[in-house]
This record gives structure tokens, C-alpha cells and sequence, in this order.
């Protein structure tokens, strides 16, 4: 199959599988069995498209003229279809996981469930594979409305809260700051197509490129930089497996890449370093990586301590773009496929946690390792990954960053970076050391046992996942590499 | 300058009655000087060569609307509570509203003026060619009914508009088969 | 000299008729249903009227895309001295949206108006809807200033009409009513004034001729009090901020199937008019300085879009915040127009169309969730999503085009108004607009939550409103994504006629030959 | 409801006689003098009016019921527009009337004036008795002495 | 201002101090017939200064003078006045008494309702009605803003 026939697949296998939840609503295992395969097959589509990249060269294709001279179009780029890979790929994963998460769960609503959840799938694909800045926008906010009924799931009033704080964070920073952004630029460069080398070099100078720069570091909300980032510990109200997808993966991944995307394609690195333009975003990038872990060590709800914890990783990315240098972009790059194996893991293990002992506090998890090994041991790994310790992904985009804010000049970021994992080893890994070590007086766990094989094996897989990912860093960065080639 | 004595006496009349109106808390006394106002508008009318509005004015300043009037006032309330409300607001759009009228009176053409560009652009033309097009010694018909004759299409739609509102709010519509048929509706 | 006498008559075909039957298939449906009295045949006629409508305005909008216009001489007689029709592609626009909501508000109606209204009324219920639409159709398609006026009034008396009917529902509708019609009374009389004065210094009542004289003689002080006059009148019609006291109360009780006409064309008709006038008749760049009409035009317009929607976050009813958000979003139409350029007037013109759309579709469900419901403050709809799930996904598309989210069609206007602002170099209304539109997301979502996220009430009825009302509302709601992803109709359409409007003079010049007759009046 | 003066009645019947036949005059003489359609079609109403007044909305609508009245109301708008759908027919632009008669214009014209004055001296007519008969019908609130 | 300016507008002036009058009762009127009333002055006030536009000096009435068999004798002496502005207020007198009947049929019908023509009370009384619906379905802002 061609590649534009591939892209479309991509992108509606999971629209096709929204259908199937809501035609199959009440056929429980008919309706997960059909998802699941519209999954397995839209990784394959994404797998084809990859497969295709050698031999044929990307072309953009046009869908719709949706405003004068602006297309609706997409386009297959290295950066995208890693980002495709990760998202499609872990949307099987977490399939599965979720299907035992919400049946041992006793979860409502499930037809609803899934369809928002294939939708935010389609979703991210689409944002992956946008030829220009306003495909890329459509997609960000068809995203952040499928993805709202599923953080209101519970219809709990906390849940509600939570719900509105996402929505009005993400819709108000997109509409706000990031729509403008988008119309400044094309009113400026005349055009919004992702182009390599930027296309504002030469049409905006002097203070107006930090100021735009700004309005799209801040109203891609999802990017999560401080001071918007509360839409993401609010969305913990969620259930696990759309914390685990969306938030540590889809969402903010959508997020970062955007930013990535923004900076790479529309401003262009050197454009960047040229100017100076970004200096002020590393330093806010580097507040929310050292603020944001601050605050998660305080966490004692496990999953809000893994928001913060995301928060915070999250703004590697940014950091590694605002360095403006290519070694700074790549480990940013990196740090997208990484993090969100890493993170991913660390999620679900949560939530399997939670499904076997509904106990949400780290406080309350003394000892509970011993009874479940798997779990505890997948957290580990994706901990350790997180940190950035060898010989797991985590550590090659960190190190990369590190050698990027060297080329920068900017030592200081080495700093930042060292202190950051040492915050991160110190509110990760106690969570396992109480796993293991401590025990609780009373021990009320006799009796618990691993959470449902549905639950727990998702996890093992990421965790392994994160190793192959150490193993395979090269080919990775080696795939990346025309991103910035054909950026110079 | 007897057309001006009397124009003058005519606004005279037109002003203090309006004024009256003003003042005036009895509806029935309200709708009698309105009626007058009516007529004293028409006999302008009359001095200003527009004898078919003169004609029309009088029918349905002083006669229909008059007798609506009076009907309604059967039908609800006699006399009107004197106003409550501080009057500031209305006195003041009024005088902002006035004054706009007044800058705009300054750039007109003096009344009257037969070479103001209304007197020269269309009129001569409806009145020496009407003759040959359309041959109604009354230019005002002739302009009515065929020049602008959907205008009065328009005008009759409105009025057919008012008699159906009014049935509508008022009666409903009339069938020719009544009584039996309609109570069924009713119920 | 302007019968054709003098030439062999070549007879007119249908197609040379379009323009006057836009106009007259409902002006004479409305006697015809009145003549008949039968309330069975009376929905079919009016809903036939307006298909027919929606037929020939389509097929006039494909006569004028090119951006040229077609001239009727009603009654034989070639403008100035009769009256003219003359089409082109910024009132074609108008006139598609107009049909088009009453093709599409007449099936929903036929439920909505058995549920709200009696029988015995229903026969000239719909003999009033159809003089509204040709009110409304007549307004936009005619080239005469005095018609405009004429027409104006058959919509207006039709109008107060079918708002007071809502008095079986809540007899609030009748002082609605009356509010209604002395302010819309006054705002007509204003109009007339205006034009008096138009007449006084050119003579002539044809818009394109009037426009000619004008451009011809230069400005005056009489000029500048008919613009002010004229913009004060129409804006009591459009319901420009500080003159929309009637808006709320008018659509909040007039019955559900009026609400949703009078939302989405009678205000945009309106707008309409204004724009005609503003633009082709008095060309403001030589009547006014131009920044002029942006300091004057543009506070209102933020002040509406602000204030407006401020007060409908606080509203605890749907119908009645939905009215409030309507006068806000005619600031972003009249914020369009007072930044002056093609960008800013397509952005009207084309918010102007997907506007109507959008309300169309939200105040159908409105009258969905007042079937079920019976009302529609936020306590008795809760939940109604869940029991009512086409309805309830369309107010959520709904909602999404008016908070402008990109798929949807508010977003292009939301685009193209934005761009305008930036095009101006005024980033600080660019700001604003989005800033706006922020409100619209609170006053939105928190009807979207009421809807989803609580237990239907337990007095309404429990079920999915009728498909009477579901499909057309759903082709609303439809059109708010379709006109959102593929503009071309609605982009190319607004585009052309801002550049019509934008070029003054020449986009109203009379044809060469009739000029030419007449251009020497003096 | 109290019968009038019998002098009133006298006079009355003798006057709504001619006040139609003024308004027939007034109706068909508009083109040579003030007056047309509409004024006819008031003073026409007037007469059944004042019918109405002195004998009752009984008697009036004895005489000319509510339904002829209502059908008289929409007639009189089809008569006009259908005299400029007739010029449509016969090729030529609406209430082009001198297509009637294409040979000779302003003969057209005539007969085009007349179709649709009458136009409108029905459709006034029928709306202004309406308008009446739908007053008449509500109970006035206030009594004869109240004034 | 000249003396010949002065007297070429001073009519104008006399018809905006009566169009003022009844935009004055309209916009001040508490009882609803009343404000009915001052639109009619408002309305023909306008009118007059329609009218008085088409006044040429020296004009007669636009009606040609005709012989016995009806057919019009054209007299270039004579100066008539413009026909055109007659036209349109005769439209605009039509309108207008429509719109008076409409809105005096509504104020029948909110008389039967309210029991009452006052502005005042109605608006009181909606005031109540509101404050009730309050109570009932949570607080509102902004009623007639």
C-alpha cells in the first residue's frame, strides 16, 4: 500500500473503532475485541508508513481548503512518525490494559469510554502527521475535547472540578495565546506550512520574535509549562488508563511535539540561536523542571506525585528547544519516545495498584511490593529510566541534552539537569524502597494478590520496552537525524 | 406670506397641542388631542399642495386610528399614572436625538427651494414624461400604483401583516364552517 | 424612455424573474394560506414557499459568485425612476442564509409549534412566518433605500406577532412583544429620518444612484446626520450593544421554532442593510475618516462582546444566556466592519452566515429540550444528554462553533476576524477576541456539564425529541462542521462580497447604458 | 347590549349607503383626483363601522360575516400580486403593466392601476373591519358611564 | 446665519421640536397607550418633514388639470410640487396605523393579562415573576440589562 493510503488508514481505524463502541455499546466483548484489532491494525498502518519512508519520498497531501490558501494537509515527517509510532503503538498496550483496568474496576460506561478514547487516538495521529500549523491545530483541539468526557468519567463533583480545570486550561491557552500565535504568523510569514529552517527567518524581527515565541510556548498548553500546567495533576481525577495513555503519553507528548514542531519547522533552530529568542523559555523550563519536582516529592497520592512528575519532565523537552542547538533538540526528541515508555509504565503500574488494593496514597503502600512483584519491579524499571540512570532510555536523552546545553554555552542547564534527576531518584524511588522494605505494623495486605493479568503485563512489556529502547537509541537518533540535516 | 401666517398658525396650534399630549393623564383627552393633532397635520398638509397624504392623514389620523384608540381604552384603562420615573434620561435622549436633527437641518436646502436636488433630479421626470407613459392626470397615483408600484405591494402586505397580527393576538381566524368545528380544536 | 417601446421586447424567461421571485413566492404563500384557512394545508404551503425560496436563492448565488450583479426593474421601469432589484454576491449570501434557516426551521417548527401554541392559531402562525421571510427577503434583495424600509416593516409587524405568541408559554411574551415593537418602531423611524435626509441632498431613493450623487457632491453635514441616523436605526435592529434592551425578553419567551428564525436571519439582515448602507451608499472613506469608524464602532463592539457575555456566564437559562450570547457575538460582526478593510467585512459577512448556522442549530435544540423539559432553566434540563443524545451532541457541536474551535465553523470567522485585526496592526483587538471567546468557552461548557453530568430531572420526559426536530437541527449543527472544514462556499461568497462592499462607488455603479440616461439629472 | 336612538338608526341606515358610494367614488376616481385604494378602502370600512357601532356586531356581522371579511383580507394582496404575475406571464417584468397591452403603453398602465388599486381597497377594507370586528369582540372593561 | 437661511429652515426646526415631542412621550410614558400616542407624533412630525421636502414655492398639488373628456391638458406654466415625497408618506401613514393597531391589540391582550396598562407595574410584576423563578431555579444576573 502507498503511503497516503496508509496515513488515512492510520487515522481512521481508530475513527472506525469509535463507530464500532458506539454501534456495539452493549456486546461487551464484541466491542473490546473489535477496538482492539483497529488498534493492532492502525499500529500496522503507522508500521507501513515507516516501512514506506525509505523508498518513496513524502509528499504532502491535501485534504480540504479550509480557509483561503490554507489547507487542511498532511504530511510524513521523522519526527511525526516517531511520535505516531509511540502513540499507536502504546494504544495496544494500554487497550489491554484498560479492558482489565475498568472491568476489575467496575468501571461505568465503557462504550463511551473507548469511543472518546479512539478518537484521542485518531487524534494524536493527526497531529503527528499535520503537513501545517492549522492541521496541527485542529487536531490539538479535537484532542482536547475527546479527551474531556474521559476526565470527567467518574461524573463525581471532584471529577467534574478536575474535568473543568483541564478543559478550561487547555481550551483557554489554545484560544487564547496559541490560535494567535497561529493567525500572527501567517499574517506575518504568509504561510503556516511546516517548512524545514523555519519561515519566519527574515519576516519578523527585534522583540516580536520572543513575544510570538512566548504566545506559542504557553498556548500550547499541553506542553504543560509553568504556570499552565495545573490542567494536568486536575486530570488525575481520570481513570488510570487514561492517565497512563493520554496524560504521561498522547496528551502532553501531543504537547511537547508541538513545541517541538513549532520550533523546529516555523522558527528554525538557528533562527532561534540567531536571535537569542528563546533564552527566557529555558530559564522558565528549567523553574518548571526543578519546581514542579519539588512539588511532586511532596505528593503523597501516587498518581498526582507522577503528574508533577511529568510536569516536569515534560519541560526537558521544551529545555532541550529553547537550547536552540542541535544536540539540545535531538535529546528533546529523544525524550519524547523515552519518557513516555518510562512514564507509561510507572502509570499503569499505579493503577494496578490501585485495581487490587484501591489504596491511591504512597503512604499507605508499605510492603505492598512483596505481594505484588511484577508491578513493583516494572515500577522500578521505568523509575530508574526516569531518572535517567543506564541502561534504560531515559539516560540517552538525557545525556544528549546535557552535551546540548554544553554546545549552548549554558552550563548552568547541566546543573539543572543533574539536580533534577537526584529529585526525581529521591520521590520515585522511595516508593518502591516502602514496596520492599518497609513493613506496615498491622500489615493489612495478607491476602492481597497481583492485580489481573490484563493489568499487570502491560507494564512488564513498557518496562522491557525501555530497555530495548537504551539498546536501540542509535537507530533512533540516526532515523531523527534529516529533522535537523535539513534544517541547517 | 399668507401661506406663511397660516403655516405659522398651523404649527402654533401643532405644538401646544403636542404639549398638551405631553401633559395630559387622562387617556380619553390624550386620544382626542391626538385626533386634533390628526387633523392639524392634514390641514398642513393641505398648505404643503400634498392633498392626497392630506386625505389619507385625516382618514386614519382622525378616524381609524382614533376609534382603535378609543376601543382600546374601553377594553383596558382609563386614565394613565403619572410618571413615576426620573425623566432625565429620556429628556436627555431626546436632546441628543434633537440635536443631531438640527446639525443636520444646516446643510439643507432652503425650504422650498425648487432648485434643491430633490425638486430637480426624479421629479421633473415623473412629472412631464408621466404624461406620455402612463397619462394619469394624478401624478401621485400614477407614481404610486406603477412607478413604485411595489412599494404600495409592499404597503398592502403590511396592512394584510397588521390584520393578521391583530387577528392572531385578538379573534384567530375565521372559518365558514364554524361553531361545531372550532370547539373541537378548542378542546 | 425606460419602457421598451422603442425596442422590440424580447419576453423574460423564469431565470430573468429570479430575483422578484425570491421575494414574491412567499409574499404570496401568506395570503394564499389566509385565503385557504386550513391549517393542514398551511405548513405545507409555507414550507413549499420556502424551499422554493432556498432554491432560487441558491440559483441566483451562482449567477453572482463572479462577483457581478444582477439588476430586476420591477415593474418595467429602469431605476431611479422605479425600484430595483439588484442582486450581487454580498446579498445573495444573505438571502441563501434566509431561506435556508426557514427551509430548515418550517419541519422543526410543525412539532415545535403543536407542542407550544394552539391549534386554532397554527393557520396564520404560519401565514406570519412567511411574511417575516419575505420581510426579510425583500429587505436584502432590493437596490431601493424607501423599499429597504417598506419590507423592514411587513418582517417587523410579522415578527411581533409570532414573538407575542409566546404569551400561552409565559405571558411575558406580550410585554416582550411590545418592547419590541416600539423600540423596532422607533429604530424604523430613525431609518426613515435617515433617508429623508439621503433624499434631501441627492434626490434619488435608488441606493447605487444615491451612492453616485454622493460621490459625486462630497459630504455635508445633512450626509453625516442620514449615516448616523440610518446606523442608530438599523443598530436598534441589529441590537448593536446599548440598543439591544429588546433582544433578550424578545427571544427568551417568543415560542422555540421564532426563536430560532428571528437568531439566526433577522439581525443578520440587519447587518446586512447596515453594511449595505455603510459601505456601497455613503463609502465611509469619503464621508467619515476612517479611523473613525473604528473608534466609534469598535468600543460598542468590544463593550458587547464583553458585557454581553459576562451576563450570559450568569444566566441559569439556556434560552435566555443563548440571547445574550447572540448580542455578543454581533460585536465580533460590527468589529469586523469598523476595521475597515476586505479581511474585516469578510469576517463579517462570513460570521455573519455561520453565526446563523450556529444559533440555528443551538436554539433547535432549545426547543427540543422545551419539549421534553417543558423549560429550559439549567435545573430542569440536567442530564437531558443522556436521555436526549442527538440533541445533547448537538448542543455540544453547537457550543464548539461559537467558542470557535478549529473543525467548526465559528472558528473561521474567528480566524478571518482575527487576521483582520492583525492585518490593521491592532494585536491588542486580536487579543481581545480571543479573549472573548474565553467567555463563550465558560457560558458553554457549563451548559455542556448541566447536560452530561447530572441525572435527568425527574419530570421531563425521558426521550429523544422527534425526528421533525432532530434532523433539521442536525443539519445545523451538520453545517456548523461542514462550513468549518469546507469554506468555500461561505470564504469565496464573503470574500467577494467584501470586495464588492469594500469598492464604494464602483461595486454599486449603475449598468453604462442606464447611467448614462440619467446621469445628467442636473 | 342597549338598543340606540331611533333617530340615530334612521340616520345611520341612510348614511353607511353613501359613505360606500363615496368610497366606490373614491376608489375609482384616484386618478384624476386625491384619493385611491387605500382611502377608498378605509372609508368603505368605515361604513361597516358605523354599522356596527349603532346596530350591534351582531347585525354588522349579519351583514358581512367574520370569515368573508378575513378571506377579503388576503384577496385583496393575491388580486395585486397577481396582476404583476400576470405580466410575468406575458413576458415582461412584474407589474409591468403595460404589457397588458403592448401595442399601446399607457392603455396597460390604465387598466394595470385599476387591477391593483382595487388591490388594495379590498385588502384594507377586509383588514380594517377585522381589526374592528376583533375589538368588538373582547368585553369592554369599561361601561358606558365610566367615560 | 443669514435672515434668508433662518426662514428656509426654520420649519425644519419647528417639525424636529414636534418629532422631539413625541420621541419625548414615547421613551417617558409610563401608560402604554400614551407611548403609542407619541410614536403616531413622532411618526407624522417625520412625515411633515417628508412632505415638506417636495414643497417647491409657488407649486400646486402634482395633479394635472384635464378637460371634460378626462384627458389631460399639460400647461408648462404651471409649477407643481414633487410628487415623490407625497408617495412615500402615504406608504409610510399606512405603516404606520398598521403598527398602531398592532400594538394596540397587544396592549388589550397585557391588559387581560397583567391587569394593567402601566409600564411601571408590568415591570414590577415581571420583577416578581423573575425573583420567583429565582428562587425556584437559582439566581440569574443581568435581568433586562
Amino acid at each position: 500500500m502507498d503511503t497516503n493510503t496508509l496515513i488515512f488508514l492510520a487515522l481512521l481505524l481508530p475513527v472506525l473503532a469509535m463507530f464500532g463502541n458506539m454501534v456495539f455499546a452493549r456486546q461487551d466483548n464484541l466491542r473490546d475485541g473489535f477496538t482492539f484489532v483497529c488498534a493492532i491494525l492502525t499500529f500496522g498502518a503507522v508500521l507501513g508508513v515507516l516501512g514506506n519512508l525509505g523508498n518513496s519520498t513524502s509528499e504532502e497531501i491535501v485534504l480540504v481548503e479550509m480557509l483561503p490558501g490554507l489547507q487542511i494537509a498532511l504530511q510524513v515527517e521523522p519526527l511525526g512518525l516517531m511520535f505516531a509510532l509511540v502513540a499507536s503503538g502504546l494504544w495496544i498496550v494500554t487497550h489491554i490494559y484498560g479492558l482489565g483496568y475498568m472491568r476489575g474496576n467496575k468501571e461505568k460506561h465503557h462504550a463511551r469510554f473507548f469511543a472518546c478514547f479512539s478518537v484521542a487516538i485518531s487524534a494524536a495521529i493527526g497531529i503527528a502527521f499535520s503537513a501545517n500549523l492549522l492541521t496541527l491545530f485542529l487536531f490539538y483541539e479535537v484532542l482536547t475535547v475527546s479527551t474531556y468526557p474521559l476526565v470527567a468519567h467518574k461524573g463525581t463533583p471532584e471529577a467534574i472540578r478536575g474535568a473543568r480545570t483541564y478543559l478550561g486550561v487547555l481550551i483557554g491557552t489554545s484560544i487564547a495565546l496559541f490560535l494567535t500565535a497561529i493567525i500572527w504568523t501567517y499574517t506575518l510569514a504568509g504561510t503556516l506550512d511546516f517548512a524545514p529552517g523555519g519561515i519566519l527567518q527574515g519576516k519578523v524581527e527585534g522583540l516580536l520574535v520572543p513575544v510570538l515565541l512566548g504566545l506559542f510556548a504557553f498556548g500550547i498548553g499541553k506542553a504543560a509549562l509553568m504556570p499552565f500546567h495545573r490542567w494536568l495533576p486536575a486530570a488525575m481525577v481520570a481513570p488510570t488508563p487514561v492517565s497512563a495513555l493520554l496524560h504521561a503519553v498522547a496528551v502532553v507528548k501531543a504537547g511537547v511535539f508541538t513545541m517541538l514542531k513549532v520550533g523546529v519547522y516555523t522558527f528554525g533552530i538557528d533562527f532561534l540561536a540567531d536571535t537569542g529568542a528563546s533564552d527566557w523559555l529555558m530559564w522558565i523550563a528549567a523553574y518548571t523542571i526543578l519546581a514542579s519536582s519539588i512539588v511532586a516529592y511532596q505528593q503523597d497520592n501516587l498518581k498526582r506525585r507522577l503528574a508533577y512528575s511529568t510536569v516536569s519532565q515534560l519541560s526537558y523537552v521544551t529545555l532541550g528547544l529553547a537550547l536552540a542547538t542541535q544536540m539540545g533538540v535531538m535529546g528533546g526528541a529523544l525524550q519524547i519516545a523515552m519518557h513516555a515508555m518510562g512514564k507509561i509504565t510507572l502509570f499503569m503500574c499505579a493503577g494496578a495498584i490501585y485495581v487490587a488494593t484501591h489504596k491511591s496514597n504512597i503512604s499507605e503502600m508499605k510492603g505492598l511490593g512483596r505481594s505484588m512483584p511484577f508491578t513493583y519491579i516494572a515500577f522500578l524499571i521505568g523509575a530508574l529510566s526516569i531518572i535517567g540512570l543506564p541502561p534504560l532510555g531515559g539516560s540517552w536523552s538525557k545525556w544528549l541534552l546535557m552535551v546540548g546545553a554544553a554546545d549552548a554555552d549554558h552550563q548552568i542547564m547541566i546543573g539543572v539537569l543533574m539536580a533534577s534527576s537526584l529529585l526525581s531518584l529521591s520521590y520515585l524511588l522511595p516508593v518502591v524502597a516502602q514496596g520492599f522494605f518497609s513493613t506496615s505494623p498491622d500489615n493489612p495486605y495478607n491476602g492481597i494478590k497481583e492485580a489481573p493479568a490484563f493489568c499487570y503485563i502491560p507494564p512488564v512489556f513498557t518496562a522491557i520496552g525501555c530497555v530495548i529502547l537504551f539498546l536501540y537509541a542509535g537507530t533512533l537518533v540516526e532515523f531523527l537525524t534529516p529533522v535537523l540535516e535539513e534544517a541547517q | 406670506m399668507t401661506e406663511t401666517i397660516v403655516n405659522f398658525i398651523l404649527f402654533s396650534m401643532l405644538v401646544i397641542t403636542a404639549f398638551a399630549i405631553v401633559r395630559q393623564d387622562r387617556l380619553f383627552t390624550v386620544v382626542m388631542l391626538a385626533s386634533v393633532f390628526s387633523l392639524l397635520t392634514a390641514m398642513l398638509f393641505i398648505a404643503l399642495d400634498a392633498v392626497d397624504v392630506a386625505f389619507t392623514e385625516a382618514a386614519v389620523g382622525a378616524g381609524i386610528s382614533t376609534v382603535l384608540m378609543l376601543g382600546t381604552i374601553a377594553l383596558t384603562a382609563r386614565g394613565a399614572k403619572p410618571a413615576s420615573r426620573p425623566n432625565t434620561l429620556p429628556l436627555l435622549v431626546v436632546l441628543v436625538t434633537g440635536a443631531g436633527l438640527v446639525y443636520g437641518t444646516l446643510d439643507m436646502p432652503n425650504f422650498g427651494d425648487p432648485e434643491a436636488p430633490s425638486n430637480v433630479h426624479l421629479s421633473p421626470h415623473y412629472l412631464t414624461n408621466s404624461i406620455e407613459e402612463i397619462d394619469v392626470p394624478n401624478v401621485v397615483t400614477s407614481i404610486l400604483a406603477s412607478y413604485r408600484g411595489f412599494d404600495t405591494l409592499g404597503e398592502t402586505a403590511v396592512v394584510f401583516a397588521a390584520g393578521i397580527g391583530v387577528l392572531m393576538i385578538l379573534s384567530g381566524l375565521r372559518h365558514r364552517r364554524r361553531k361545531d368545528e372550532e370547539e373541537e380544536e378548542d378542546a | 424612455m425606460a419602457t421598451a417601446s422603442e425596442t422590440p421586447h424580447i419576453a423574460l424567461t423564469l431565470r430573468d424573474h429570479l430575483p422578484i421571485l425570491q421575494v414574491l413566492i412567499p409574499l404570496c404563500t401568506a395570503p394564499l394560506i389566509v385565503l385557504l384557512g386550513d391549517r393542514r394545508v398551511a405548513w405545507g404551503l409555507a414550507f413549499l414557499a420556502a424551499l422554493l425560496s432556498l432554491v432560487v436563492s441558491f440559483l441566483l448565488m451562482m449567477q453572482v459568485m463572479d462577483g457581478s450583479f444582477i439588476s430586476y426593474h420591477l415593474g418595467g421601469w429602469a431605476p431611479p425612476i422605479g425600484i430595483e432589484y439588484r442582486i450581487d454576491a454580498a446579498n445573495a449570501f444573505v438571502l441563501l442564509l434566509i431561506s435556508l434557516t426557514a427551509t430548515l426551521v418550517l419541519p422543526f417548527a410543525l412539532r415545535s409549534v403543536a407542542d407550544e401554541i394552539p391549534a386554532r392559531s397554527h393557520t396564520l402562525f404560519y401565514a406570519c412566518f412567511t411574511l417575516v421571510l419575505t420581510g426579510l427577503l425583500g429587505v436584502v434583495a432590493t437596490g431601493d433605500a424607501f423599499n429597504v424600509f417598506v419590507f423592514l416593516e411587513i418582517s417587523s409587524l410579522a415578527t411581533y406577532v409570532l414573538v407575542s405568541q409566546g404569551l400561552y408559554r409565559d405571558k411575558r411574551a406580550l410585554s416582550a412583544a411590545y418592547d419590541y415593537l416600539i423600540m423596532g418602531t422607533i429604530g424604523a423611524t430613525f431609518f426613515v429620518i435617515g433617508i429623508g435626509f439621503l433624499y434631501m441632498t441627492t434626490g434619488t431613493l435608488n441606493m447605487a444612484d444615491m451612492a453616485e450623487r454622493l460621490a459625486g457632491q462630497g459630504s455635508n453635514r445633512t450626509v453625516q446626520a442620514a449615516f448616523a441616523f440610518i446606523v442608530v436605526g438599523m443598530g436598534l435592529k441589529v441590537a448593536i450593544y446599548p440598543l439591544h434592551l429588546w433582544l433578550p425578553a424578545a427571544y427568551n419567551y417568543a415560542p422555540s421554532a421564532v426563536t430560532v428564525f428571528l437568531a439566526a436571519t433577522s439581525t443578520k439582515a440587519a447587518v446586512y442593510v447596515l453594511l449595505r448602507f455603510m459601505f456601497s451608499v455613503f463609502q465611509p472613506e469619503f464621508v467619515f475618516d476612517t479611523n473613525l469608524l473604528l473608534w466609534i464602532l469598535a468600543p460598542f463592539a468590544l463593550l458587547a462582546m464583553f458585557a454581553a457575555s459576562l451576563i450570559a456566564v450568569f444566566q441559569t437559562n439556556f434560552k435566555r444566556m443563548l440571547a445574550y450570547s447572540s448580542i455578543a457575538q454581533i460585536g465580533y460582526m460590527l468589529l469586523g466592519i469598523s476595521l475597515f478593510s476586505v479581511t474585516g467585512l469578510s469576517a463579517t459577512m462570513v460570521h455573519l452566515f455561520n453565526h446563523g448556522i450556529t444559533k440555528a442549530a443551538l436554539f433547535m435544540a432549545v426547543g427540543a429540550l422545551v419539549l421534553r423539559s417543558g423549560t429550559t432553566f439549567y435545573d430542569r434540563i440536567e442530564g437531558m444528554g443522556r436521555v436526549m443524545p442527538l440533541t445533547g451532541a448537538a448542543v455540544v457541536l453547537g457550543g464548539l462553533s461559537l467558542i470557535g474551535v478549529p473543525g467548526t465553523a465559528g472558528f473561521i470567522s474567528k480566524w478571518v476576524l482575527v487576521q483582520a485585526a492583525f492585518e490593521a496592526d491592532l494585536w491588542w483587538i486580536a487579543l481581545l477576541i480571543v479573549a472573548s471567546s474565553l467567555l463563550a468557552v465558560i457560558y458553554m461548557w457549563r451548559v455542556v456539564e448541566i447536560l452530561y453530568l447530572h441525572t435527568p430531572h425527574p419530570e421531563a420526559i425521558h426521550k429523544e425529541a422527534p425526528l421533525s426536530m432532530v434532523i433539521p437541527m442536525w443539519i445545523a449543527a451538520g453545517a456548523c462542521v461542514w462550513f468549518g472544514i469546507d469554506t468555500s462556499l461561505t470564504m469565496g461568497a464573503a470574500n467577494t462580497a467584501a470586495t464588492g462592499l469594500m469598492g464604494g462607488t464602483d461595486g454599486m455603479a449603475l449598468t453604462p447604458t442606464v447611467g448614462g440616461l440619467l446621469g445628467n439629472g442636473q | 347590549m342597549k338598543e340606540h336612538h331611533l333617530i340615530l338608526r334612521v340616520v345611520t341606515k341612510s348614511l353607511v349607503g353613501t359613505i360606500i358610494l363615496f368610497a366606490f367614488y373614491v376608489q375609482f376616481h384616484g386618478d384624476f383626483s386625491p384619493g385611491g385604494g387605500f382611502q377608498a378602502g378605509v372609508i368603505m370600512a368605515v361604513a361597516f363601522i358605523l354599522y356596527g357601532i349603532v346596530f350591534g356586531l351582531h347585525e354588522v356581522q349579519r351583514v358581512l360575516p367574520a370569515w368573508v371579511v378575513h378571506k377579503l383580507v388576503a384577496l385583496g394582496v393575491l388580486v395585486y400580486a397577481g396582476t404583476g404575475i400576470w405580466n410575468m406571464f406575458l413576458g415582461y417584468e412584474f407589474l409591468h403593466y403595460g404589457s397588458f397591452t403592448p401595442d399601446h403603453m399607457s392603455h396597460g398602465q390604465h387598466s394595470g392601476i385599476l387591477y391593483v388599486e382595487a388591490g388594495v381597497g379590498i385588502t384594507v377594507t377586509g383588514v380594517m373591519v377585522a381589526i374592528y370586528y376583533a375589538f368588538a369582540g373582547r368585553t369592554p372593561r369599561l361601561g358606558n358611564d365610566d367615560w | 446665519m443669514t435672515l434668508e437661511f433662518f426662514i428656509g429652515h426654520i420649519n425644519y426646526w419647528l417639525f424636529i421640536v414636534l418629532m422631539m415631542t413625541g420621541f419625548y412621550i414615547v421613551v417617558s410614558a409610563g401608560n402604554l397607550v400614551k407611548k403609542v400616542v407619541g410614536l403616531n407624533i413622532f411618526q407624522v412630525a417625520v412625515f411633515m418633514l417628508y412632505i415638506s421636502i417636495g414643497k417647491v414655492t409657488g407649486g400646486t398639488a402634482p395633479i394635472f388639470p384635464t378637460d371634460r373628456m378626462g384627458k389631460i391638458k399639460a400647461d408648462p406654466e404651471i409649477v407643481y410640487s414633487n410628487p415623490l415625497p407625497h408617495v412615500l408618506i402615504l406608504t409610510a401613514i399606512v405603516v404606520g396605523i398598521a403598527t398602531t393597531s398592532l400594538a394596540l391589540a397587544l396592549i388589550v391582550r397585557i391588559r387581560e393579562a397583567y391587569n394593567t396598562i402601566e409600564e411601571d407595574d408590568i415591570l414590577e410584576i415581571d420583577a416578581r415573576t423573575a425573583r420567583a423563578e429565582n428562587i425556584i431555579h437559582g439566581e440569574a444576573m443581568g435581568g433586562r440589562a
